[in-house]
């Protein structure tokens, strides 16, 4: 009793840090987008937070935790279970209430990563009713494989597939779904010339992006502390140093690999690797030594660099490098288990692999279908180049973010 | 009465005013414009370098009578310049008339 | 001892998150208002807060909780009691310090709400005067009345008020003294037509404001996870799922309310809504299940939107919507605990209804003559016309908030 | 195991609280600084929280805690050490991993208080090399000299040095390094006139400045309390109080003092004076009563406001007072030990005034030395005036903060 | 035609659209300056008490047709002064020709 | 020398400056301002429908020698009209004369 509730104090305040990443999310985006389309991000980050608790609690979470299933895909049925949450031996770590908030979080986090990829052109409805399809389908069964005891989690006799906290799970299904997305929005009117050539369209408010950075890191603290499932003294600050130390090791080795190839030294790239080394070790973060972790980290935000360019060649639109965090330092970090740290080994590894692709398989399968849905039900995804040029807050919402601000030169 | 329509660089700006104080003239509006000129200016953001021809620059309006005209831009031109391209325009344009808002007077006498 | 440590932590924690909510405060009403009184909002925030905790410590705390008393006011005198505070046997949930700390924390929220109602008009000395009052006498003695013990608990011989964390005692409290200033004050210029058609004054900064709102809704994980009074693992989770779930209805439904009612996707009314939900749910957190919580919540969004278009049509000028956030939602929320929930019965909802009548004429009658007060001493609580459309912030503290904002095309 | 595990939950908190002061600082110093120097200032962070980290992970915990030596310096080894973190018998306040990173967390914000200081004028590389230097060296040998168990902790026979949680230690070892630096620098252009008369050069983002003073003030919680070193519950609560009363008390006396030397209400003087009592309370927060912890908190408020005034008598120019707060405030709160709380007594106080002495000469030769190898390796260490004028932002990083901020008058 | 360039106080700026709407002026385009003039600010930050002679203003740049330049004039200095030094100027400066964007039509009548 | 002040769309300021530069205009100074005029718009904030006749605009003040003024006008009409209501205006105003600040350079000439 005495250690369920410290167990239970701890993932509670995990929880919280969880719930509290949706303000790094939200800072992070708006800031590093354009004015104009401010008062938008901020309602899709609003409604993502929201509708995600709600239909994780409608469905969701039975999708994701079936109990006793075929592996693939199964339902415990709707609504939460107030018998199941009376029992205090549901758990050692945590109660029923706290497993279903825990979860919950991390769901609704999954459907922030597209909001930011697909930024300053997705019509709200649209934005809206994928991110549901999102929350309610795609998070939920895939999870289900590993986290609900599926068949990723046994995937082969002796080994399965290890995701610690979610690097593909939540991080790169995230990913695969904004990249999905981009592909059916197309890039902003002027991101790119005629020719093929990128143009930069900065953010207009980098210190509230900068906090969203920080936000976030101290997020995960919940994100990866959390994924402990209970309040286990060596693992959770194992968890917590492996945490810091590859953010640290991603932003210092994205800031100088950025400054060797563009001369420049560029906070969003920074950022950017910080949060692609916090992606980075969150499959492995309770397997890695303090060394091992900078090492992932630091290979998560060199990652998260290539990845950016790498989609700019590719003409995919991305304002704010969610898929470039998401997805290719989720991959990275979910291989990277098979190479460092306890489990590394060429079978864990090929099982990574493996599961990596599986996922996205079925994630771009999924998010295409979705997307379909989407564009015909809102008669496309894409607010109209007008609408775009004179941007959502108008067009969507008939309000400006910073509708009295005034210069006031001293 | 003219009015001097001055471009100048926005780091120029507390030199200017200091040489426009000596050369008599000491009221005048500002504000920042954004000027498409020679200059160009490079960027890197997020790994895409981009050049940019939109500078951010001051633009200063001061109406004179007509014997603060050449003083005022002798002043400008001599603390505004610093040799690269980029230093800014000053304009000349006619005004038929000037009032002051307190009292409603009329005349070059308004502009102090 | 290892439970009360345990049990400690979480109310340390619950504290911390109750100061956090501070910043939200202090977010959601600067970015509200105008540029122009923005030094002036942060200024009486942090006089709030600062003055709160002072106060509470040299005498509102032993006013609020006297000990033995005749139910209607008594007072344990003045400053803390070191004695108590040596005494771990005080409560098996907290020591006498975390006690302390945690309710002072509630008593600064009290005047906080005040502060967003009455922004862009009110004198600065008017305004500290006026929370001072509040906080050193109308708040602990209406809290004395059901939390230290006094007649409100004891209301029938069966039945008590029930207010689980405060959406009368704290809220609704707040919220009259609002009401009663903002009648003192009268709206701000230009805020009604001569014919009384309402005029929208947008605020400067949503970004701040959405911050603020999740800053908020984190900080009522101690709010009303606190409240709990220990970190019993069943009941705290179930009040963070229970808080959560009405926080998301309330913000879900204010915002699909708004649509229907205004054909606009109004961000502000999103926000507006999830704190309606959160102010709703917190008389009966842990007495909801789920499903409880969500129709709680959402009612609580639909009432914020229907009291801000109700306070128009009053010619009520509360900037931020606190009144409608918190003394309407407030009064919601108590009488749902006789409603909906494990109390829910006839005579429950009498007795919510008659404590919250008890409460609205104690608070219109105190904060009335604070009111009187507060004019005398202060030569009138309002600035000059033309202080106000220069803006408090050049007027009262020759400063502004955004002194050397430039714009920067790139 | 159980109160082990109930520590370490705590400890962790206060770890990820400790962290969170970064963006408390960030969002300071940003806010407090003009706008063309704001991205400068995001990078300076982020690179302090991260380079910090990594040195201190690499060596600098190992020079501050070398175990057995001669109490003037010794080192332990490179890397963190396996072996020790796998004994859970490590400390029975935490685990070995949640001391490295409470502990490094610590050494970055020393670093983080002469970015501030430094601001505006500095080049970026100098700054990088001197707050590594400062990170790797400096701050961990004075650090081993009282909690690693060197000469400070056991100064005369009968009294050692006291400083709960760092008033010395951290914060005016960072305001000493920040003072030598900022007189290598120089002021800022514009900041004094020829005849020596200080000109105000305000800030450009007041609410973000006002949002770090209450996160810094939250994270104190963790800064603080953690330095109980567990879970303790009558020590930590009692912490927290003396925390909170002081900061409430230096607000207060920061703004009345202030409006009575300069009649203003001015919100950066509260929020200087509020980080004043923090700072002051920090060397005794365990051995105060409420009372003694609100003057000693009062006058840590006035004690800034008064070094404001001398600094820029002595023209020296910090652009957000940092080292009024962390220098001048420290060594007040530093010797408050010898004069209010438990410790009160003669020799105390002659002890705390001997090895603030001691600190300072240390930190200002080290620091000078540090200060001229940073200016022969990035030949001098501040920008050029044509570079200052137009800001840092375009001449260090080639971006802007608010590159796409646009004016919408509604 | 004549441009009017007046520089008011920003918190006159309401009634000064009144006073000129009610003259028949409904057609206007203005910004924010910061004006160098008379009227001087005193501030305190951070313990420096400073006195800034730049003053926020408002411009208001008013194209009208001959008979329309008095009439705006004084409905502006009615409106806008308040007695007190800072109260602004009003500039009238010839303008040769105006174009509606929307239909490529020229002169007087464009500007409605 | 003309200086061409045209008042246009946000939204049509690239499309502008492109033709501009097509005409050989490739030298200018903008800023952005709010205009009163006949497009209205209408927005709701929490609960308050409100419309309002002020809208973001952007100045572009361009100074040209006399060929150009009509190439520039051209220019800005066919590019800068959605054929709405609140496309916006263009004033021509006289100048009486030009000088580069980085040369003191006189004329015609300094306009590039
Ligand atoms: N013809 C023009 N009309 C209006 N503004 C102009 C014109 N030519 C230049 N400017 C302004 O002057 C600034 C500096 O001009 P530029 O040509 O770059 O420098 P320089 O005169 O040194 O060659 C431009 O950025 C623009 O703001
Ligand atoms: N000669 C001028 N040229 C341009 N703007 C001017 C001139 N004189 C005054 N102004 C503007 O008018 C404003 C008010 O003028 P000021 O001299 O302070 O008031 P008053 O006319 O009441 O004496 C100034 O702040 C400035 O913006
Ligand atoms: N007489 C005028 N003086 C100054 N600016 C004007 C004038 N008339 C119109 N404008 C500017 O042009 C903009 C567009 O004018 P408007 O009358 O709305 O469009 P249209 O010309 O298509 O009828 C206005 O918002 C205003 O900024």
């Amino acid at each position: 009793m005495e250690l369920l509730t410290t167990n239970n104090v701890w993932m509670m305040i995990c929880t919280g840090l969880v719930f509290f990443m949706h303000l790094g999310f939200t800072f992070l985006e708006s800031g590093m987008t354009r004015q104009k389309n401010t008062v938008n991000i901020l309602f899709k980050n609003f409604f993502v937070i929201t509708m995600g608790l709600l239909v994780y609690a409608i469905g969701g979470f039975n999708l994701m935790y079936p109990g006793d299933f075929n592996g693939y895909f199964g339902f415990a049925g709707w609504g939460l279970d107030s018998v199941a949450a009376a029992d205090l031996a549901y758990n050692e770590g945590y109660t029923y209430w706290t497993d279903f908030l825990f979860q919950g979080m991390f769901a609704a986090t999954a459907a922030t990563i597209v909001s930011g990829a697909v930024a300053e052109r997705i019509k709200l409805g649209a934005f809206m009713l994928y991110a549901l399809l999102l929350v309610a389908f795609v998070y939920p069964i895939v999870g289900s494989w590993q986290w609900g005891g599926g068949f990723f989690s046994t995937f082969t006799e002796e080994v399965g597939f290890y995701d610690f906290a979610g690097s593909t799970l939540v991080h790169s299904v995230g990913g695969w779904a904004a990249l999905v997305a981009i592909v059916f929005l197309g890039a902003r009117v002027g991101r790119f010339d005629k020719d093929g050539k990128p143009n930069a369209i900065p953010g207009h408010n980098l210190p509230i992006s900068a906090a969203g950075v920080l936000i976030l890191w101290l997020g995960w603290f919940g994100f990866n502390g959390g994924s402990v499932l209970s309040a286990d003294p060596a693992l959770t600050s194992l968890v917590l140093v492996t945490t810091s130390l590859a953010a640290a090791a991603g932003g210092i080795f994205a800031f100088v690999f950025s400054l060797a190839l563009y001369k420049n030294y560029d906070v969003t790239m920074f950022m950017n690797g910080i949060l692609g080394g916090l992606v980075g070790i969150t499959a492995g973060a309770d397997l890695m030594s303090p060394i091992e972790a900078v090492i992932v980290g630091a290979i998560g935000g060199i990652v998260v660099v290539l990845a950016i360019a790498f989609m700019d060649k590719q003409k995919l639109d991305d304002p704010v490098g969610a898929i470039a965090v998401h997805l290719f330092a989720g991959i990275w970090g979910t291989l990277a288990v098979g190479v460092f740290g306890d489990s590394a080994s060429f079978e864990q590894f090929a099982v990574q692999a493996a599961c990596v692709g599986i996922t996205g398989v079925f994630c771009v399968v999924s998010c295409t279908i979705i997307g379909f849905i989407t564009s015909k039900v809102c008669g496309g995804m894409r607010v109209s180049k007008e609408e775009e040029i004179a941007g959502l807050d108008g067009a969507e919402h008939g309000m400006s973010a910073y509708a009295d601000f005034r210069l006031n030169q001293h | 009465m003219k009015r001097i329509e001055a471009i100048i660089r926005k780091t120029k700006f507390e030199d200017v005013k200091d040489a426009l104080y000596d050369a008599g003239v000491t009221f005048f509006s500002y504000w920042d414009v954004t000027g498409i000129g020679n200059e160009k200016k490079g960027h890197v953001y997020r790994g895409v370098s981009y050049s940019t021809s939109e500078i951010q620059r001051r633009l200063l309006s001061i109406v004179v009578n007509d014997e603060f005209v050449q003083p005022a831009i002798d002043a400008i031109v001599k603390a505004g310049a610093t040799g690269r391209v980029g230093d800014g325009k000053i304009f000349v344009l006619p005004v038929e008339d000037a009032y002051r808002v307190r009292t409603g007077d009329k005349g070059g006498d308004t502009l102090n």
